[in-house]
């Protein structure tokens, strides 16, 4: 079967937030081709709840310059603060944006849009939580991507939705397209375009237990590492402390921000120990830290290996007025109105009403703060500072980087917003000059072969076993805390995983037809490629930084590690290892305390 | 426990015809979703079993399906609320009134077409606030088309609807939940013109109030009720 | 690919859907509505008869009371009674939006109401064609034997 | 600020208006119907039901204009069920349209036959017996 060409101006892989943020500026100027391995309403944005961070200063004085601070602060001083100075400027105009597409944010009193307190968000003056998360109920990712894709329908962008981005074509130092497969089909087809623009969000499956979808497979990520583009940060990946206990689904931070507390296993406030000011608001290392180790100190509930996160009434206006919070105080309807998704989380998987009992959880695989290395345009750097032509990245596999070593709740919707817009603007910019380079003889060869390959081999091993192992060996070594000899270990055991893929591993389903085995065991490839990444970074830095916590170098290194990995693919297979400054500004990097 | 799987499947390619595939799976716990169970069934039995699947966590949408005999989402069934006892017996088949593509998996087009059909977009020409921020409306306006923007597109609704089963032309609850959520938004300008899409002959007078679609969504939606609201919009002339 | 909705699948599928009252309510709605048609229409045309031929009509009165159409009344009766309650429901369902959380409840009072008074009349109407029978066998006759149109001269139906 | 409601004016259409008539006409038939099936089966046995019985009730006005009114509801009221369901099931336009022709035009013809019986029913005509 040969490969359908299509030509478009530009061709953006992934609809989450950031793909079609950057589709819809891009489709002002350019004729753009959304392709996706989901139907765009289901990208995994869909899932984010606790919202979008902006100093709106609706109901409290906020400036973006704190917002910036705290970025800066949560990041563990590792984020390039030139883009966390954009990041936190242009989010006040792209939420207001989003508001005018319609998007039906909360409301308070006075008719403006809603915030809420979220982890790591302060007022710099008092260093008290200040209200800058925008939200929509505990669906604001819902709504982001529904209010993204309505206007993406609006302006006729065009969909190619269910067909998954297989390889990047790469020719030289210029970007010719895409290859992808129809998934209802199998038929391959090439996009051919001036740009490509990856928004294929994050890896979180390389763990066992995780917040992230099935589909977050880091399929972009890993192209392209293939491709010979570096991968920044890897080693920073965020834990979430509050997953529900082994099923890894995120409850929001939102709920702290509305007052719940986390509580051990005697019935103690334990983050009153670990961040004396902001508690159970501090950022999300820190608190999955502490988690950690309360655990460890057989402190969990049941002498397992969770809390308990605590939202009842009693719990929380109980610690209101111990905080010395005279006007607040909450009853079960505001619970419910404000946090309806997560009720019917709790009710559904855990029999749990959270307006009456506490939620078991635990610290879940949660966000990539590292990915494909861009400028604040999106435009991808081919190394520390030679932009590849005519390719882009947004949203959770790109590294601005403005989230450093740890991600603030709220930023990555900001993220998506914010750097989705700006390279869907450059994207449009760019394709009224470029021309169209010609597409070389063969551009699906090898990557129809590497199908071939998957579909025919022979072995015993099934992709799932691969992905148990590779999940395992991740969560053990490269979790919430590591020591070198450990992440070593997951170095060389992802190398035997990886020869096991290529040798022993068979799939049951040979069919052209939606065949979504071979496409887990291409997926299982592109995981494989992220979790070595990033233990290989993990192993290499030698400091604890933001979601870098290490045993055996607890303390940050600022002489030797302010800066930022950048993980080469080599022809021959191995990973080596580069470094790029970090551009610091106003903030000079000090010890973190919350 | 045990779980005791009938799972219809189909793949037309090599001419396959409907049947039953029959799996038991051993270790199945209360709070196993039937996501869980398919997914042991795929990765340790038959690769080929297909369906789709993303979330897990019933928020994106990707597999709803007829379980024991009802629309739902696998990813949101627990194992709990089909049966107790030592072997539980779980019958799983693709929605109805779209084409089995594949197993579980169904051409979602005619589905999206009738999505896109009622203009499921904000619109407002108006002129934003002067001071570049954001159009102002009240909690209680707010309130009014909250339900319906909870809707993830999973067609649970649409392919439980007997109307819908007997005439795909029927646009279907789904796009109607969607229609609502614009037309009862304060801010929107668009509301006349949606209201005569849904007000044709395929619209929502194809509703007969049978309730199988609040019955099955996943989001515990009232659509019918959201419905019968565009109705009486109609019906009235006031929204 | 256009959906495959139609009749097969309504009519397979929508007796195995497992949904709740509400879809037998419709089913059960649909049903009736088509029987009360089915007779309303020969009624309708038989009770005009009455006035341009009304021998025919003397007749059809005694074709119809015959066991079998007497079982068939019972079941109109039913049908009718059925259809009403139902009909008002879905009309208030629909007139009410916000009275939608009453959906079950009210299908569940519909087919209650329509039991309670279905059933007294319905045994009643059964009876009464045993007593109907019997009485006519009493005369020597047999309500099983269906009268013959030449039997009616239009004469004696019309002065 | 209160929330307020939006006046609109939408496309006149007939399903509109077809949809309002069945359950207007619903409610009407919830009384003239289940009435006359329990006048005729249940307070007057269908066994004793003769020309007679017809002659007498249709020699008041009243009754004549009781039935009337019913039939011209539930003729409509049932035709349009049916067409409706037709409608579901038969996918093909044209045939459709003719289906709804011959539909409405039975519809007519029976309303206006079944009414000339009604009012020029004659009582006298009836042979006393
Ligand atoms: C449970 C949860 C809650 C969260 N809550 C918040 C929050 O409250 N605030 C906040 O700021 N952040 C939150 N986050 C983080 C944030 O939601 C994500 O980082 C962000 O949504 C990622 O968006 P994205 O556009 O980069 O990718 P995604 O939304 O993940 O979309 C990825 C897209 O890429 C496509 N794709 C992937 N691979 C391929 C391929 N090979 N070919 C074609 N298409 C492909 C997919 O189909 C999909 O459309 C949350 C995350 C999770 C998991
Ligand atoms: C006695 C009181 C009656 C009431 C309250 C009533 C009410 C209704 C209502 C509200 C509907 C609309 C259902 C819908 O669109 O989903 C309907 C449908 C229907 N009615 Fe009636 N009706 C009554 C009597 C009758 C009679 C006497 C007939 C027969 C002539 C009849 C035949 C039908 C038919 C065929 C349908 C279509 C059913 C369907 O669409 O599934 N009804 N009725
Ligand atoms: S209304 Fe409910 S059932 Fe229907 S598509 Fe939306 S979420 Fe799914
Ligand atoms: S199931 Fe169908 S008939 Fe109406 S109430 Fe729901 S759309
Ligand atoms: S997998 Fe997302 S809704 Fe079930």
């Amino acid at each position: 079967m040969k490969p359908i060409i299509h030509t478009h101006d530009a061709i953006v892989v992934g609809a989450g937030g950031s793909g079609l943020m950057a589709a819809l500026y891009a489709s002002r100027g350019a004729d753009v081709a959304v392709v996706s391995k989901l139907y765009p309403t289901r990208s995994h944005t869909g899932a984010a709840q606790g919202g979008v961070s902006a100093a709106l200063g609706n109901n409290e004085e906020d400036r973006w310059e704190w917002h910036a601070y705290d970025t800066v602060k949560g990041s563990d001083y590792l984020a390039d603060q030139d883009a966390v100075d954009v990041l936190c400027k242009e989010a006040i105009d792209a939420v207001v944006e989003l508001e005018h597409m319609g998007l039906p944010f909360d409301r308070f009193p006075n008719g403006k849009i809603s915030q809420r307190r979220f982890g790591g968000h302060t007022n710099n003056d008092t260093g008290k939580p200040v209200m800058r998360a925008c939200h929509a109920a505990d669906r604001t990712g819902h709504m982001i991507l529904q209010t993204l894709y309505q206007q993406c329908i609006k302006n006729e962008v065009n969909f190619y939705d269910e067909y998954q981005v297989v390889d990047l074509i790469r020719v030289d130092d210029t970007i010719r397209g895409i290859v992808a497969i129809e998934i209802s089909n199998g038929q391959f087809h090439i996009f051919h375009g001036k740009a490509v623009i990856f928004a294929t969000g994050g890896w979180g499956r390389c763990w066992e237990v995780t917040s992230n979808a099935h589909s977050l497979t880091g399929d972009g990520a890993a192209l392209c590492l293939r491709r010979g583009i570096p991968l920044e940060d890897m080693e920073f990946f965020q834990f979430h402390p509050t997953g529900i206990f082994k099923l890894g689904i995120l409850i929001t931070e939102g709920v702290r921000g509305e007052g719940g507390v986390l509580i051990n296993s005697e019935g103690e406030r334990f983050m009153e120990k670990y961040a004396p000011s902001i508690k159970d608001l501090a950022s999300r290392d820190v608190v999955s830290r502490a988690i950690f180790l309360e655990t460890k100190a057989g402190r969990g509930i049941n002498g397992q290996n969770y809390v308990h996160l605590d939202v009842t009434p009693d719990t929380v206006n109980h610690y209101f007025k111990q905080d010395g919070y005279t006007d607040r105080h909450i009853d079960k309807e505001y619970i419910e109105a404000k946090l309806p998704d997560i009720a019917d989380f709790t009710k559904t998987y855990l029999g749990v009403d959270p307006t009456v009992d506490p939620m078991p959880i635990q610290p879940t695989a949660h966000y990539g703060m590292g990915g494909i290395p861009t400028n604040v345009d999106g435009e991808v750097l081919l190394n520390n500072d030679t932009v590849i032509k005519g390719l882009y990245a947004a949203g959770e596999c790109a590294c601005v980087s403005v989230h450093g070593a740890n991600r603030l709740g709220t930023n990555s919707l900001v993220d998506l917003v914010v750097f989705g817009r700006r390279s869907g603007m450059k994207v449009a910019d760019y394709c009224k000059d470029a021309e169209l380079l010609p597409l070389p003889e063969g551009s699906a060869d090898e990557i129809m072969a590497e199908f071939e390959r998957i579909r025919n081999n022979t072995g015993s091993v099934k992709h799932h076993d691969i992905r148990k192992e590779m999940q395992a060996t991740m969560t053990e070594n490269v979790g919430v805390f590591r020591i070198q000899e450990n992440m070593d270990a997951a170095v060389v055991e992802l190398a035997a995983l990886k020869k096991k893929y290529v040798e022993e591993m068979s799939i049951d389903d040979k069919g052209a037809l939606f065949n979504t085995d071979i496409l887990e065991a291409w997926e299982l490839g592109c995981l494989l490629d992220c979790a070595e990444v990033t233990a290989v970074s993990a192993a290499n830095r030698k400091e604890s930084r933001g979601g870098h916590a290490r045993d055996d170098f607890p303390e940050r290194d600022d002489e030797n590690w302010l800066k930022h990995t950048m993980c080469y693919l080599q022809e021959d297979g191995s990973l080596t290892i580069d470094y790029k400054p970090v551009v610091i500004g106003r903030y000079e990097p000090k010890p973190r305390v919350y | 426990m045990k779980a005791s799987l009938r799972v219809k499947r189909y793949n037309p390619e090599g001419g396959g015809k409907p049947h039953w595939g029959e799996y038991t799976l051993d270790g199945v716990s209360q709070n196993d979703s039937v996501l869980d169970l398919l997914h042991r069934i795929k990765w340790e039995q038959d690769g080929s079993l297909t369906l789709r699947r993303s979330c897990a966590h019933g928020v994106c949408g990707s597999d709803a399906m007829r379980i024991n005999g009802a629309n739902a989402l696998a990813c949101k069934t627990l194992v709990a609320r089909l049966g107790s006892g030592d072997n539980v017996k779980i019958q799983v088949e693709p929605i109805l009134g779209l084409p089995v593509v594949k197993d579980l998996v169904v051409d979602m087009e005619p589905f999206m077409e009738h999505y896109r059909s009622v203009m499921p977009f904000f619109i407002n020409n108006d002129n934003v606030p002067e001071d570049g921020r954001e159009r102002h409306q009240t909690i209680e306006d707010r309130e009014r088309f909250d339900d319906t923007t909870k809707c993830i597109l999973c067609a649970a609704c649409t392919t439980s609807c007997p109307s819908f089963w007997a005439n795909g032309k029927y646009v279907g609850p789904a796009a109607i939940v969607q229609a609502h959520r614009f037309i009862f938004d304060s801010r929107d300008k668009g509301a006349e013109e949606r209201l005569n899409i849904v007000n044709e002959q395929f619209g929502v007078w194809r509703c007969r109030t049978a309730f199988n679609c609040t019955n099955a969504c996943p989001r515990e939606i009232e659509v019918t009720k959201a419905i019968a609201e565009v109705k009486m919009a109609i019906t009235n002339g006031i929204i | 690919m256009a959906s495959i909705a139609g009749l097969r699948t309504t009519l397979v599928e929508g007796v195995r859907y497992r949904g709740n009252i509400g879809h037998w309510s419709w089913v059960a709605h649909r049903l009736t509505g088509l029987g009360i048609l089915g007779f309303l229409t020969i009624h309708v045309w038989d009770t005009a008869n009455a006035t341009f031929a009304p021998h025919i009509y003397a007749w059809s009165i005694d074709v119809f009371k015959h066991p079998f159409f007497g079982v068939g009344e019972v079941a109109i009766l039913g049908a009718v009674l059925y259809h009403a309650f139902n009909g008002l429901r879905i009309t208030l369902l629909d007139f009410k939006p916000e009275w939608w959380q009453y959906q079950n409840s009210s299908a569940r009072w519909v087919w209650g109401v329509f039991i309670l008074v279905f059933a007294p009349m319905g045994i009643y109407l059964l009876i009464s064609i045993f007593t109907h029978c019997a009485d006519i066998a009493a005369e020597g006759a047999s309500c099983w034997v269906l009268p013959s149109l030449a039997d009616y001269p239009l004469s004696d139906y019309r002065n | 600020m209160a929330s307020a409601t939006k006046q609109v004016t939408t496309n006149e259409n007939f399903e509109r208006y077809a949809y309002l008539f069945m359950r207007l006409s619903g409610i009407a038939l919830l009384f003239l119907a289940v009435g006359h099936v329990l006048i005729q089966l249940i307070l007057n046995d269908v066994h004793n039901l003769t020309l007679q019985f017809v002659a007498d009730q249709w020699s008041s006005w009243g009754w004549k204009a009781y039935d009337s009114l019913l039939l011209m509801l539930a003729v409509p009221h049932g035709y349009n069920g049916l067409r409706n369901i037709l409608e579901d099931y038969i996918h093909n336009e044209r045939l459709m349209r003719i289906i709804s022709v011959l539909l409405t035009v039975f519809v007519i013809v029976t309303v206006i036959y079944s009414l000339i019986a009604i009012i020029t029913f004659d009582p006298a005509s009836v042979p006393r017996g």
